[in-house]
């Protein structure tokens, strides 16, 4: 019951916490830009903003896609707070995913589409890096659930740091930052518009912003296993982290996603098989 | 397997203008890639009859925004070649220097824009927080950040005060000191390099043959620049035509930055020579007969045409504008890259669509 | 009560493929079907609970039926031979010779009088689940085949109609499927083995075009190629074993290394019938057979034989470097069929690689061989065959209205045919999403090959190719133009309650995971310490991890129920046309191009023909199959 | 990417080189060439910046005694105020501020000028002698 | 309570989407100049988010020609309300120095309604963001009008 | 002051176009002027080495003109503009925008010629 109680704070408490990240990112976005950036709260006026505009739509079932979407972000943040089955998470989290990507497909919309397309080679590419990852915890803990985890008396990173890294991968392409904002951007200037999100509009949008709030926490939360003996570390690991994610945002031009697959695929794939092999071998730091 | 028909333009946002290709794409690579145009075309050439042809100096600034000091310094150069105008010396540097100054700012936009089109985000804001330095001087020297307007028949309209000229070598230092903190990046980064060499690849017997002009003609191996045809100061000023050997996207970026340091160094040459005397000469009467000119704008060669009929209006004005030549080298290139380099691609020419389309 | 179920499942589809054959009139023959399927329905329904059971049958004490099996078994292979001389085929030949060679050898000098018959009929719940597969899928199918032979029949303009035919090789099919996973004599198991492989080349070839020649054919041989290894196996087992009965040869074998060949055959035997890397080449040929013979034969049924021989001698070579390159070639298999299934835009094709890849993925969890990952192997066989099924009948729906397969042609279906656009979206939703079945089999399935590098990192990329090509099939599927109207879709009965009672039990089954699991599963691993799971308020779960069944449902059916309401189309929400760079045309969808010409906006998916083109897979994949073949035969010395 | 960390991490550390704008407003330079006004107690409306203006946003009405530009379609080129023979049209250092309706400027003279108050010249445009930015500009 | 953050944060988050209709470009790069650093409109929380059906705000830069007045109309179509029009440019509001050349249509307002004019030649960074600015003032002064009218009825 | 220029006619365009481009000529443009009621004049220019060429022809209105882009890939654009803005059609143009390059055709724009001032109807 307890552990229902945290899902239901947590899931009512991230978007919030997401707010002030994705805000915090835009403002440090900005000042290595040598700019001021917008407020602190800029995300939520954007939200409230989208949610006070006339909707139109594109697509009859577009709306069933982006309410699932949020859904299952939702869910999947409500079963990381009740501390459940990672692998579980993660595959709730793909169904928002799958949504997404079937509700950029439905509108006979040449941006969209090809949006929907490179989404799915999005997938396809952080995907199974962190399938790998979970295996690497299981590994190392026994199990997939989130409180064995909880149970270490040592950080999760010092014996997976090449999979910390492989994560890392996988974060930059959840959160379609450079070099991977591939699928959709954050600013217009690219090829596709806007990608996936290019024919959503008003309160669709709205809810597709607050489901990226979902990710962005669910993801960090993810991020924050790799430190979880003391609150200190976890807090560090997250910052440092971030800032790494802000600071390759603004160094990296966009790549294509062939060289995304290509590569990704590659470095993720011989990391963790690296550390993998590591821990297989049983020996322990 | 079906194609996939990508509307590319008018209204899309890394196309600062409005042109519109069609792209058919097969797994995102290219197959077939047909422009259409129409959307600036103002019929500038035509407000000739209507504007007498002092008042035509305004309408050929306003043919493109960005290198409006060049179009028409070229304008008047015809006419003062037809009306048998000597253009004092000083005059003559002056222009220099602001054509210049336009280049530079010029390729430090284009630099930007082209980083954004292959998602450098940064790289563009740097650029342009570069280029407010040029944009500073053009408003404090001519009154205005973009269409400076100091050509006149027979001169200048504004000069330069040796404050003003000691104020701009320090800014213009300043310039070149931030450039050279962005050299690694736009040249060596490995990002960056990923994205464009080896793209939109252009050899120099297809960039002759297909008639391009400027920096991207310079890309492919062939040192041609209208600077060398040594109009206004150019024959005094020192200067060797910038090339690069390889003809891809990235070539046209080192060029476009090789050029602007280029720059640098022909305006602090030009304030260096700079002598005094008159900044314009009276010009009477009307001109007569036709003339082709050509100068060196940032994007390439520019030719007017112009016939006159001894009234104040003239016969008629043709404009060929560097983008005009370099559309054909794009339609070329389009085919067979990705369509993530589209844009990349079609940046590489640095489009200036309202000068093709005039 | 049990003999005679058993006696109706493997009989009644006898009588009735008689029938059909000879009976020519459509309205009793579609009479003869209904019957039947609903007689086999029900007898399978009823067997539950009889497992499991060990018994022998006074029929098969006779002499009579023994020598009855021999001479068939001989007609059989002398049919192959047959076919073989017919269209001169030389490998089948030379396979059919063999198998004649080994097994006259074998009965005639061998066997002659030295053993003890084995136990007849052994049904324990692995059978029984694959019975009720195979008569509930099965007959689904063959109803569905009613109006779809003929429509088939219609188009193909034939003067004479091949229906009867059809109906009865499809009810023997049916009947020898049932018979293989009930008996428990190895030769009798090699008997039935024979029939499928003649049944699927005939139907297979059913439509006597060019390609249906060549493609069964290439099944024939291949699936020969299977018969003469699951031969050569049983003949080896026996030469040690002197036992022809299955389970007392499982019980026995269990830690005995110099049995391992006889098992690496056997498991090849399973390869090819589950049309495993490199033996993939014949399931895909045999897409070009009526869309009912793709789903009976080649995804639900047939198929899942081999599955069966891997499963059932799954305890025997437990713990073994075989049973771990048997999980290496399946994780491969699962691997890069997933990857060529990327590369196709045949809807029939990726449907094919889907099974292969799937099978794959069943055959890893058999090679991890822990008990987790049999549940998950029986879990992932029972849904897939499911969700299979009714993808396939659907396909040939769409197939026959829209009279392509290609899946850029299904662009707006629900546009034309709302009701099955929507079935097969939901179908393939059920391949691909939590909470149903399959992502449990899934789930079960990663979580226990978490313990092996290889075939964890093939599980990954795998799972991650598999999403991609079945959610942009579904993203297309249900677009339609931008209003989302529909005209209403004409459908026959017998089209559409295959389709919905295969879809309400690919979700229904999903929702019942924990019950199937502790009363079909669960009692198979008797004797164990500790269930390889435990369920508690639906949820499945254990010491690495839990997966909330009933909780997952619940919320999933609320949100959709809630989604749903929310998008019915809204007066309020103004409908604007997609964003086409600013040059829509009235149309919607359209834009004014060059010259001023409207252009239709047309799209395709992306195939990566670079990365996953089948030109440039298929080399790589058999090559690097066939040596893991070949790794697996040489371990096991 | 080494060189672009070093740009961003000195980005980061030093003041952000964003003007305030409309909370801190920067002075226009001298000679910027930005809202056209007439001193009209110069003006002699002898129509010579109407006829030059390539945009004809200036509209002189000697009856009525007004003369009035569109400062909507003026083009700031400063024609006007460089041929203008008394000197007395001149730009502000200030851009028109936006507005939401467009209005003409229309400028009425008190009287005409007294006859020997219009001087005849042929001197050339005023140029600024000495310009000084003024100001630090980053 | 969420009406009033709604109406707060439609003044605090305008997205614009910018179409070139035919400008010399000046306008354009002013417009951009805008993003940059030094102008920074990020501050007011102005994303350039280029594509009509996300954005708040549509700056039109250049005169209306008879082929883009059709592209110009169907973004306006596509943009959801509320939403404010800028025209940016002496060619933006009356045609400016074309306004006379024979394909030129005119201003803006000729095909649709305008909201804010910025006058220049090419209007200057500062110009636009007061533009910007007056178009919020006339979005929350609309605002306010509505909430006045719904008290009224 | 008049250009120097070379004399063309309609049947020695592409012989002569032919000419310069194995003698290494590019392509810059083609400028179309109208002279009187009747005719207008083309110029078509030519450069090597910085240095111009340009021949002169005269052609009568509504004439249909052989098009030099199958030899000069370069000249397609200017090509059209010419049909768009003084009716001289081209043939085998390899991408003919048949009078819409800038105009649109249900402008009235379209059906004449706005660079002539005496106007013919294209065709």
């Amino acid at each position: 019951m307890t552990l229902f109680l945290y899902a239901i704070i947590g899931v009512i408490l991230a978007p919030f916490a997401g707010v002030l990240v994705v805000g915090l990112d835009r403002i440090l976005t900005a000042k290595f830009q040598s700019r001021i950036g917008p407020p602190l709260l800029q995300p939520l006026y954007d939200i409230c903003k989208l949610w006070g505009k006339k909707p139109m739509i594109a697509h009859r079932f577009q709306p069933l896609c982006v309410y699932i979407y949020l859904a299952a972000a939702m869910v999947s943040v409500g079963m990381f707070f009740a501390q459940s089955d990672l692998l579980l998470i993660f595959f709730v989290q793909a169904v928002g995913a799958i949504f997404f990507v079937i509700g950029a497909l439905l509108v006979p919309s040449p941006f969209s589409q090809a949006g929907g397309n490179r989404e799915l080679i999005q997938i396809l590419t952080y995907e199974p890096l962190i399938i790998l990852v979970l295996a690497g915890i299981y590994l190392y803990t026994g199990s997939f659930k989130i409180d064995a985890i909880y149970a270490l008396d040592k950080p999760l990173l010092i014996n997976l740091p090449l999979l910390f890294i492989v994560f890392g991968y996988a974060l930059t392409i959840k959160l379609k930052k450079s070099p991977f904002d591939i699928s959709a951007s954050h600013h217009a200037h690219q090829e596709l518009v806007r990608g996936v999100l290019t024919e959503y509009s008003g309160k669709m949008l709205a809810l597709i912003e607050m489901a990226h709030l979902y990710e962005t926490i669910l993801i960090l939360g993810l991020c924050s296993l790799f430190w979880t003996t003391s609150i200190w570390g976890m807090a560090l690991l997250l910052v440092i982290t971030y800032l790494l994610e802000i600071i390759i945002d603004n160094i990296c031009a966009r790549m294509s996603f062939r060289w995304m697959l290509k590569s990704v695929w590659t470095t993720g794939i011989v990391l963790s098989a690296i550390n993998l092999i590591w821990l297989y071998s049983g020996a322990r730091i | 397997m079906s194609k996939t028909i990508i509307p590319f333009g008018p209204q899309h946002p890394v196309l600062p203008e409005p042109i519109h290709v069609s792209l058919t794409v097969e797994d995102e690579i290219v197959t077939e890639a047909v422009p259409a145009f129409g959307y600036v075309h103002r019929g500038l050439e035509k407000l000739a009859e209507k504007k007498d042809f002092n008042q035509m100096i305004q309408v050929v600034e306003r043919v493109c925004g960005i290198c409006s000091m060049i179009h028409a310094m070229c304008y008047c150069e015809g006419l003062e070649t037809l009306m048998n105008v000597e253009v004092p010396r000083r005059a003559k540097l002056l222009r220099v220097i602001w054509s210049e100054l336009h280049r530079i700012h010029s390729h430090l936009l284009w630099l930007g824009l082209y980083a954004d089109a292959f998602g450098f985000e940064s790289v563009f804001m740097q650029f342009w927080k570069i280029r407010e330095r040029i944009m500073d001087i053009n408003e404090a020297t001519a009154g205005n950040r973009v269409i400076v307007s100091v050509n006149q028949v027979g001169g200048v309209r504004r000069d330069l005060s040796p404050s003003q000229l000691k104020w701009i070598l320090d800014e213009i230092t300043v310039v070149e000191k931030e450039m050279k903190s962005m050299e690694s990046t736009m040249l060596n980064d490995y990002t960056v390099k990923k994205r464009t060499v080896g793209i939109g690849v252009l050899t120099r017997e297809m960039a002759y043959e297909l008639g391009a002009s400027g920096p991207v003609l310079r890309a492919s191996g062939i040192a041609q620049d209208m600077r060398q045809l040594k109009y206004e100061a150019f024959d005094e000023l020192d200067f060797e035509p910038v090339v690069e050997q390889d003809g891809d996207c990235y070539a046209r970026g080192v060029i476009r930055f090789r050029e602007t340091m280029q720059s640098i160094d022909i305006v602090r040459q030009a304030i260096s020579r700079l002598p005094q005397g008159d900044t314009f000469v009276k010009v009477k009467g009307k001109p007569e007969g036709e003339i082709v000119t050509r100068v060196e704008q940032p994007r390439g060669e520019c030719l007017y045409y112009i016939k006159a009929n001894k009234t104040k209006f003239l016969d008629r004005l043709r404009i060929r504008t560097p983008t005009f030549a370099n559309i054909p080298p794009l339609a070329a290139m389009l085919p067979g890259i990705e369509l993530a380099d589209v844009p990349v691609v079609i940046l590489s020419i640095d489009p200036c669509i309202s000068c093709t389309e005039r | 009560m049990f003999e005679n179920l058993i006696t109706t499942l493997t009989f009644c589809p006898l009588v009735a493929a008689l029938a059909c054959y000879f009976l020519r009139g459509e309205r009793l023959r579609s009479a003869l079907v209904i019957v039947t399927g609903i007689v086999l329905i029900l007898s399978a329904v009823l067997l539950i609970g009889s497992a499991p059971v060990s018994m022998t049958p006074a029929l098969f004490t006779s002499v009579k039926f023994k020598t009855f099996i021999q001479s068939a078994d001989f007609l059989l292979l002398g049919l192959i031979l047959y076919f073989g001389i017919k269209f001169k085929n030389r490998i089948i030949i030379g396979l059919s010779l063999l198998q004649v060679i080994i097994l006259g050898y074998f009965e005639f000098f061998m066997t002659a009088g030295t053993h003890e018959a084995p136990v007849g009929i052994f049904c324990d719940h692995l059978s029984l689940i694959m019975v009720l597969i195979i008569s509930i899928a099965g007959s689904l199918i063959v109803l569905y085949a009613l109006p779809y032979m003929k429509n088939h029949e219609k188009h193909l303009k034939l003067k004479k109609s091949r229906q009867p035919r059809f109906f009865a090789l499809l009810f023997l099919f049916i009947g020898a499927m049932n018979a293989m996973v009930l008996v428990n004599d190895m030769m009798l198991f090699y008997f039935f083995f024979e029939i499928t492989t003649l049944c699927s080349f005939l139907l297979i070839g059913h439509d006597k075009t060019e390609e249906s020649k060549r493609n069964s054919l290439t099944a024939l041989w291949i699936n020969s190629l299977g018969g003469a290894t699951l031969l050569i196996g049983i003949v080896l087992i026996y030469t040690q074993l002197h036992t022809l009965d299955i389970q007392s040869i499982i019980s026995q074998v269990q830690g005995k290394d110099i049995l391992l060949i006889p098992l690496a055959l056997l498991c090849i035997a399973g390869f090819t019938k589950a049309a495993q890397m490199p033996f993939q080449k014949w399931l895909l040929g045999a897409m070009v057979a009526p869309t009912p013979t793709s789903a009976l034969l080649h995804s639900s049924t047939m198929v899942k034989a081999g599955v069966y021989l891997l499963i059932r001698f799954a305890p025997a070579f437990a713990g073994t470097s075989l049973s771990t390159l048997v999980a290496v070639c399946g994780a491969f298999t699962f691997l890069s069929a997933a990857a060529l299934a990327i590369g196709q835009s045949n809807g029939k094709k990726v449907l094919a690689y889907s099974t292969i890849s799937n099978l794959g993925l069943i055959i890893a969890c058999v090679g991890i061989n822990t008990h987790a990952s049999l549940t998950a192997a029986i879990i992932l066989l029972i849904f897939h065959a499911v969700s299979k099924a009714l993808l396939f009948l659907c396909m040939g729906s769409i197939e026959q209205h829209i009279g392509s397969r290609d899946i850029e042609d299904m662009r707006g279906l629900f546009g034309e045919m709302p009701i099955t656009a929507l079935v097969i979206t939901l179908g393939i939703l059920t391949m691909i999403l939590p909470p149903f079945g399959m992502l449990i089999g899934k789930w079960m399935a990663i979580e226990s090959a978490s313990g092996n590098l290889l075939v964890i990192l093939m599980l990954a990329l795998g799972s991650a190719l598999t999403v991609v090509y079945w959610a942009r099939w579904a993203g297309i599927l249900m677009g339609s133009d931008f209003s989302g109207k529909s005209t209403p879709e004409k459908m026959p009965l017998f089209s559409k309650i295959p389709l919905f009672t295969l879809l309400s039990s690919a979700i229904l089954l999903g929702f019942l995971t924990p019950i199937i699991y502790s009363s079909m599963i669960l009692p198979d691993f008797s004797g164990l310490v500790a269930a390889p799971f435990s369920i508690h308020n639906g949820i499945i779960f254990n010491n690495q991890g839990s997966f909330a069944v009933y909780p997952l449902f619940f919320i999933a059916i609320v949100v959709f129920l809630f989604a749903l309401f929310l998008s019915r189309p809204k007066k309020a929400a103004q409908q604007v046309s997609p964003y086409m760079s600013g040059i829509q045309g009235k149309q919607p969808g359209s834009f004014v191009g060059p010259m001023n010409k409207v252009t239709t906006y047309t799209q395709s998916n992306y195939y990566l023909s670079a990365f996953f083109g089948e030109e440039k897979l298929s080399n790589l994949v058999n090559m690097t199959a066939g040596i893991l073949i070949l790794i697996l035969i040489g371990v096991s010395f | 990417m080494p060189g672009m960390i070093k740009n961003v991490l000195k980005n980061f550390i030093s003041k952000s080189a964003t003007r305030p704008y409309p909370i801190e407003v920067r002075p226009g330079f001298k000679d910027a060439r930005g809202e056209l006004t007439n001193q009209m107690s110069k003006c002699t409306l002898c129509t010579l910046c109407a006829k030059k203006c390539p945009t004809q946003c200036i509209t002189v009405l000697r009856k009525e005694l007004t003369w009035e530009v569109d400062p909507f379609t003026c083009v700031y080129c400063g024609i006007c105020v460089d041929v203008c023979p008394q000197n007395c049209l001149s730009h502000s250092t200030e851009h028109k501020k936006p507005a939401r309706t467009k209005t003409k400027l229309i400028l009425k003279q008190e009287k005409p000028p007294a006859p020997e108050e219009i001087i005849k010249t042929d001197e050339k445009p005023v140029v600024p002698e000495k310009i000084d930015p003024g100001h630090d500009y980053h | 309570m969420l009406k009033k953050l709604i109406e707060k944060s439609q003044i605090k988050s305008p997205w614009i989407v910018h179409y070139d209709c035919g400008s010399c470009n000046g306008c354009d790069i002013e417009t951009l100049a805008c993003l940059t650093p030094l102008y920074d409109v990020e501050r007011f929380g102005v994303l350039n988010i280029g594509n009509p059906k996300h954005a708040d705000v549509l700056l039109v830069t250049g005169t209306v020609n008879h082929r883009n007045k059709k592209v110009l109309k169907n973004i306006y179509d596509q943009m959801s309300d509320p939403k404010l029009i800028i025209a940016i440019g002496a060619c933006g509001l009356s045609g400016g120095i074309f306004k006379e050349a024979y394909n030129v249509v005119g201003g803006v307002d000729k095909v649709i309604p305008v909201d804010v004019y910025v006058p220049g030649c090419p209007a200057k960074p500062e110009a636009i963001i007061d533009g910007v600015v007056e178009g919020l003032a006339k979005l929350g002064e609309l605002q306010q009008q509505n909430k006045t009218d719904a008290i009224a009825s | 002051m008049i250009l120097d220029t070379l004399h063309l006619t309609k049947e020695t365009l592409r012989e002569e176009v032919e000419k310069m481009k194995s003698k290494g000529y590019r392509f810059v443009t083609i400028t179309c002027l109208e002279i009187d009621e009747d005719f207008v004049e083309l110029l078509y220019h030519f450069d090597k080495d910085l240095e111009l060429i340009h021949y002169r022809m005269q052609v009568a209105k509504g004439t249909t003109m052989p098009s030099v882009s199958t030899i000069f890939f370069a000249a397609f654009l200017v090509e059209n503009e010419i049909y768009d803005q003084f009716g001289i059609k081209f043939d085998d143009l390899v991408l003919d925008f048949g009078g819409t390059l800038y105009l649109d055709e249900d402008e009235e724009e379209v059906t004449s010629t706005p660079f002539c001032r005496y106007s013919v109807k294209r065709k």
